[in-house]
């Protein structure tokens, strides 16, 4: 393959010595090129979770509504009445960081088929985005590109994308995470299998032409760091076609109703080698390949090409004879090409022909599931703590208005408007709330019920604790939710992070995978599957370990839900949860002392799950108006951005504390900032019986004004504050210059 | 909804053409047949009777994907030569963002799309001033009502040449202008930078009409409004007195 | 037998593409660069026989270019 | 001088606008035409002095074109 070099084939596929002695084993002898390729994808990192599947296995997967854990294309949740919600989140950081439009067009393009391979119909996608500082002309780059590109894609499908988050943090600035969830609707009875089963049977290819393009996607891109060589990995670039992703939607989900599927499989990573051989797997069957059939874009294309090809927009069918034609008819009206490319046998091995000729054999099991599992020694990083920081390390600056003035331009903090409104966020009419609040609403039509979706990372509190890190981003996830009274029901995750063959790497990931669990079988939301993004690294420095949650919740009556925005002048603005704010760890922290260091703050999950069971029953009883979870730019932040949307001041008396900056940035999980009608104040005290709420002033003028005892910490007009938060994104993106760390620390 | 009886309602047809990247045509299904209770069916872009309908939606989307230019290929489908003797025949047609750029490609109205001004794909309410009520889509609104509905292209930006402007201008074809709260067709107010913030015309007869909000994603409250629902209590209106 | 098509904006008409471009371009260190404009550039192959000119010719007019703010120019390079 | 740059999608890459339009043609009645790839051309104006091939060289591969998926000609024209 590379000429020059003596490295053994193996090698350069990205496979170690003893992976090859022990395919040589399974197979009883050496293997040969096509087989080396395949065995070298489906046992790379990406596709053979080597270093994550001991770990996985631990996570919650079980409940009475888990219809579908993980190990299928996308988890599955019963919502009642026959219907079920699809869900998964998936990566597409190294393609995105290379080529940022096509990058994170093809992103969706996968996780959509995810969806629709289980038979059913995509309604939303999330994009959580992380990338470095926007003072950077790149950062910028990829920051626009990925939005495009998402866009492009998602808005040609007509598949609204209704949420996400963008983080800018320098630990990401050669190596973004573009994460993309696509969520999507299906009845009980038409949910499908990626299973090939029945001898015989046949193996359909379906949509675009097969090239060059995306070879060796998962083992070169996704399952190794990026260095010098990053640049010569271009051809593996590829890009993506919404249009006919699109037809392919529709032409399946017609074969879906007509019932013309024994099972269905997208081709991912891995292409025709890992698709073929996953539907033989969860089938316990095998599969005969003729590459010869494969229709191709490229002239010359090798056999091993051929077979781990990652062009997009392609799926595997498996179908009797009997509906050979009426298969073929339906693709026809779609437009898309459809081949017969293989059958189904019961061998339980993956052949591949080229024509007559066999050049290929081997064990299903051996391909899907045997390959080998690391387990690495963990290594605690030194950066990690025990302790928090000092109250005294950081001076507190003179002017906390100029700090939330500072914090509310924050990129990590200002509107998101100018990236959701590239996206057709609207589009099969079903938004009860739109983008910008805690959670997106979808109504499911014809019902009352609605369905709750959010996506949460925190990469900066992983690194400083991967484990409380973890915990905190599951218990936001869920806060977020019952912010707009939806019941949190399960997770899907993403898990970004460096070179797990490091120990501290390693640490990190099983810290998070342990934190992760424990929240969620607090909670009560199952992890319905998800993926792993490793080597997340360049030039040796890693990411900070990212393990992004989306989550799904429901709502009983679409109709009865909250947003965060203020709704009356008048009302009574409550805090809720006792959590004690702290700097470490927080935006606080980053933006104006530069640092991010010390340990911090646990939730408590118990108390967490009270208080959000309060939080829901105040919505749904009506008696809270607004619900706003404190996070990024602590409790000043929360309320800032509760006035803003609702176009109302507040004016807040806090009790007089030793450090007030704290009490009004710092960051802890477990609080939520609430207005309610001064009528229902009291009931709603009543209700709260043993949870933490207190009211802490009251909304109305167009002012926010805090103080603490007989001192104004804070007092700005709400129309300064506003401007600041609408205009600061765009304008970084435009090249304004992004606000730097330290310089209101030591003014 | 309407002040009309159901049973009368129901007697209106509208077909809703579906080409094979279109992607609001389930959402205008649902508009008409949900908030209206008019009869809605699927029209097939390879179809080529439209006997018995009243109307006919062009829905938004990609049709062919769009990647040339937004409706030069679907211009040419099958059913846009059966929409065009429905047209001449005086059938109200409505093309709807992706329908309107199919409509000015297939000449049934006047003009074209570029891209936008900021070259971004935009997604968001907008106000839109209704310039003409005498005509069979918009006989619902008031003169001059500003109505909020969404707008989501990414080429929206409409271009007719002096004569041409001038000729609209003239024949009042101009049915919607984006405009700001006040109601002035500002610049600001324009997401696009479509010319003379036309967003939506109509050809001379008025039976034709092309605009690039979308008004059926605004006819339930619970998920953004029902200013939309004008447009569709309009056409029936329109096509219940013809009847008569 | 190869065409290939030239789409430009038309004269005196709005180019928001070539706007942008020319916009962008003094901060990446390229000044005085004017009058930007961004078309398409479509290479196909055609089958033998007919004449070619005329089809490709047809082929503008009905479908590549929009005659309303472009123009259209293609040369044939035998292959 | 004027600069007429021509931009296309490398070889072996995806042009789904140019497979778009290749399936849309034989219905419009043009059989057989093959190998559609879309791409751009820009047209800009350089002011005098410095190496304007260089110049242009430079402007294609940080703004024009997307040298990742893209191959880029130009040609220089005296005005
Ligand atoms: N972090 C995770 N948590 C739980 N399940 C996971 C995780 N990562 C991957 N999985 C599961 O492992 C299976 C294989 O994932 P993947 O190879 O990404 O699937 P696909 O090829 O369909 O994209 C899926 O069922 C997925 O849900
Ligand atoms: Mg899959």
């Amino acid at each position: 393959m590379e000429l020059g070099t003596d490295r053994p084939a193996y090698e350069l596929l990205g496979l170690k010595a003893s992976e090859y002695d022990d395919i040589c084993a399974r197979l009883g002898r050496e293997p040969n090129y096509v087989e080396l390729a395949i065995f070298s994808l489906m046992w790379s990192e990406h596709c053979g979770y080597k270093h994550s599947r001991p770990l996985l296995g631990d996570l919650p997967t079980g409940g009475d509504c888990i219809l579908q854990g993980p190990g299928e294309n996308a988890g599955i949740v019963d919502i009642g009445e026959g219907l079920a919600i699809a869900m998964k989140i998936e990566s597409h950081n190294h393609p995105s960081a290379i080529e940022p439009f096509q990058g994170a067009a093809t992103g969706i393009g996968g996780i959509v088929r995810d969806i629709f391979a289980v038979g059913a119909r995509p309604i939303a996608c999330l994009d959580p985005l992380h990338f470095g500082s926007l003072a950077k002309a790149r950062q910028r780059f990829l920051l626009e590109g990925v939005v495009a590109g998402v866009a492009a894609y998602g808005n040609c499908m007509g598949i609204p994308t209704i949420g996400g988050e963008i983080h800018f943090e320098d630990s990401y600035e050669d190596n973004c995470l573009v994460n993309v969830m696509c969520v999507g609707l299906v009845k009980h009875g038409d949910i499908l299998k990626a299973s090939a089963r029945g001898e015989g049977n046949l193996i359909f290819l379906i949509g675009s032409t097969t090239g060059r393009d995306g070879i060796g996607g998962a083992s070169v891109l996704a399952s190794a760091e990026f260095d010098e060589t990053a640049e010569e990995k271009r051809p593996t670039v590829q890009v993506g076609d919404p249009f006919t992703e699109k037809k392919l939607l529709e032409a399946c989900l017609e074969m879906r109703d007509r019932r013309l599927l024994v099972g269905l499989q997208d081709l991912g990573a891995g292409g025709l080698s890992s698709s073929a051989s996953e539907m033989a797997s969860k089938g316990g069957s095998g599969i005969d390949l003729d590459i010869s059939r494969v229709p191709l874009r490229e002239e010359g294309m090798e056999p091993f090409e051929i077979m781990i090809s990652e062009s997009q927009e392609r799926m595997l069918a498996c179908t009797t004879t009997q509906n050979e034609v009426a298969v073929k008819n339906v693709c026809a009206k779609w437009d898309l090409d459809a081949t017969v490319v293989g059958r189904v046998t019961g061998n339980g091995r993956l052949r591949v022909f080229n024509g007559e000729e066999l050049i290929g054999d081997m064990p299903v099991a051996a391909l899907v599931d045997e390959a080998p599992t690391y387990i690495v020694k963990p290594a605690r990083p030194g950066h990690e703590t025990d302790k928090l920081l000092p109250p005294d390390r950081y001076p507190q600056p003179p002017d906390l208005g100029a700090v939330l003035l500072k914090l509310m331009t924050s990129p990590n903090i200002c509107s998101r408007r100018w990236v959701w409104q590239q996206y057709d966020h609207m589009v099969q009419t079903n938004n009860a709330l739109w983008p910008g609040g805690e959670a997106a609403v979808l109504r499911l039509k014809g019902r009352r019920q609605g369905v709750a979706l959010t996506t949460d990372g925190n990469g900066r509190r992983c690194y400083l604790d991967p484990r409380r890190g973890a915990r905190a981003v599951v218990a936001e996830a869920a806060r977020n939710l019952s912010c707009v009274g939806a019941r949190p029901v399960a997770i899907t995750n993403c898990l970004n992070f460096g070179n797990p063959e490091k120990g501290g790497i390693y640490h990190q990931f099983r810290e998070a995978v342990a934190g992760m669990k424990e929240a969620c079988q607090a909670l009560g939301t199952p992890v319905t599957g998800g993926n792993v993004s490793f080597y997340n690294e360049s030039f040796g420095k890693a990411i900070y370990p990212n393990p992004v949650i989306g989550m799904m919740g429901l709502v009983e009556d679409a109709s009865r839900i909250r947003d965060h925005a203020f709704k009356d002048a008048g009302d009574a603005v409550l805090l809720l949860g006792a959590a004690e704010p702290a700097v470490d760890g927080s935006e606080y922290q980053l933006s104006v002392f530069g640092e991010v260091a010390g340990r911090i703050p646990d939730v408590d999950l118990e108390s967490e799950k009270k208080m959000q069971l309060l939080l829901r029953e105040a919505i749904i009883k009506e008696l809270a108006k607004s619900a706003h979870d404190v996070s990024d730019g602590g409790l000043a932040c929360c309320l800032a951005e509760s006035a803003i949307a609702g176009g109302i001041g507040a004016v807040i008396s806090l009790d007089e504390v030793s450090r007030p900056d704290i009490l009004l940035f710092g960051e802890a999980p477990g609080l939520v900032v609430l207005t309610a009608a001064e009528a229902d104040l009291e009931r709603l005290l009543k209700l709260a019986a043993g949870v933490p709420l207190k009211q802490i002033g009251r909304t109305g003028g167009g002012r926010l004004a805090v103080t603490a005892g007989a001192n104004s910490l804070i007092d700005l007009p709400l129309a300064q504050i506003k401007q600041a938060w609408e205009t600061s994104l765009e304008a970084m993106v435009a090249g304004n210059g992004a606000p730097r760390a330290g310089d209101l620390a030591n003014r | 909804m309407l002040a009309l009886p159901q049973t009368e309602i129901k007697t209106v047809r509208f077909g809703v053409v579906v080409f094979p990247g279109s992607n609001c045509d389930a959402d205008s299904h649902d508009a008409v047949g949900t908030f209206t209770g008019a009869e809605a069916r699927y029209l097939w872009h390879k179809d080529t009777q439209l006997d018995g309908l009243d109307c006919v939606i062009l829905p938004g989307g990609f049709s062919y994907g769009d990647y040339l230019r937004p409706g030069a290929i679907a211009r040419f489908s099958p059913i846009m030569k059966a929409v065009g003797r429905f047209a001449a025949a005086g059938g109200l047609v409505i093309g709807i963002c992706n329908g309107f750029q199919i409509l000015l490609e297939a000449g049934l109205l006047p003009g074209a799309m570029h891209r936008n001004q900021g070259l971004k794909f935009v997604c968001r309410l907008v106000n839109l001033r209704v310039e003409n009520t005498s005509m069979p889509f918009t006989g619902k609104y008031e003169q001059g009502q500003i109505i909020r509905i969404p707008v989501a292209h990414m080429e929206g930006n409409y271009f007719i040449n002096e004569a041409g402007l001038a000729e609209l201008e003239d024949r009042n074809q101009i049915v919607v202008r984006y405009c700001n709260e006040s109601g002035n067709a500002a610049k600001e107010a324009n997401p696009n930078g479509s010319l003379g913030n036309i967003a939506g015309v109509c050809n001379r007869e008025g039976n034709v009409f092309g605009l690039m909000p979308h008004p059926e994603r605004v006819c339930d409250p619970l998920v953004g409004g029902a200013d939309g629902r004008g447009v569709f209590k309009s056409i029936i209106i329109s096509v219940l007195k013809n009847k008569s | 037998m190869k065409a290939k098509v030239y789409i430009t904006p038309k004269e005196g008409i709005l180019d928001p593409q070539g706007v942008a471009i020319e916009r962008a371009l003094p901060a990446l260190g390229f000044k005085g660069v004017t009058g930007v404009r961004v078309g398409k550039y479509i290479e196909l192959d055609l089958p033998g026989g007919g004449d070619a000119a005329a089809e490709v010719d047809k082929m503008c007019k009905k479908l590549l270019a929009n005659p309303i703010i472009e123009d259209f120019q293609f040369e044939l390079v035998p292959e």
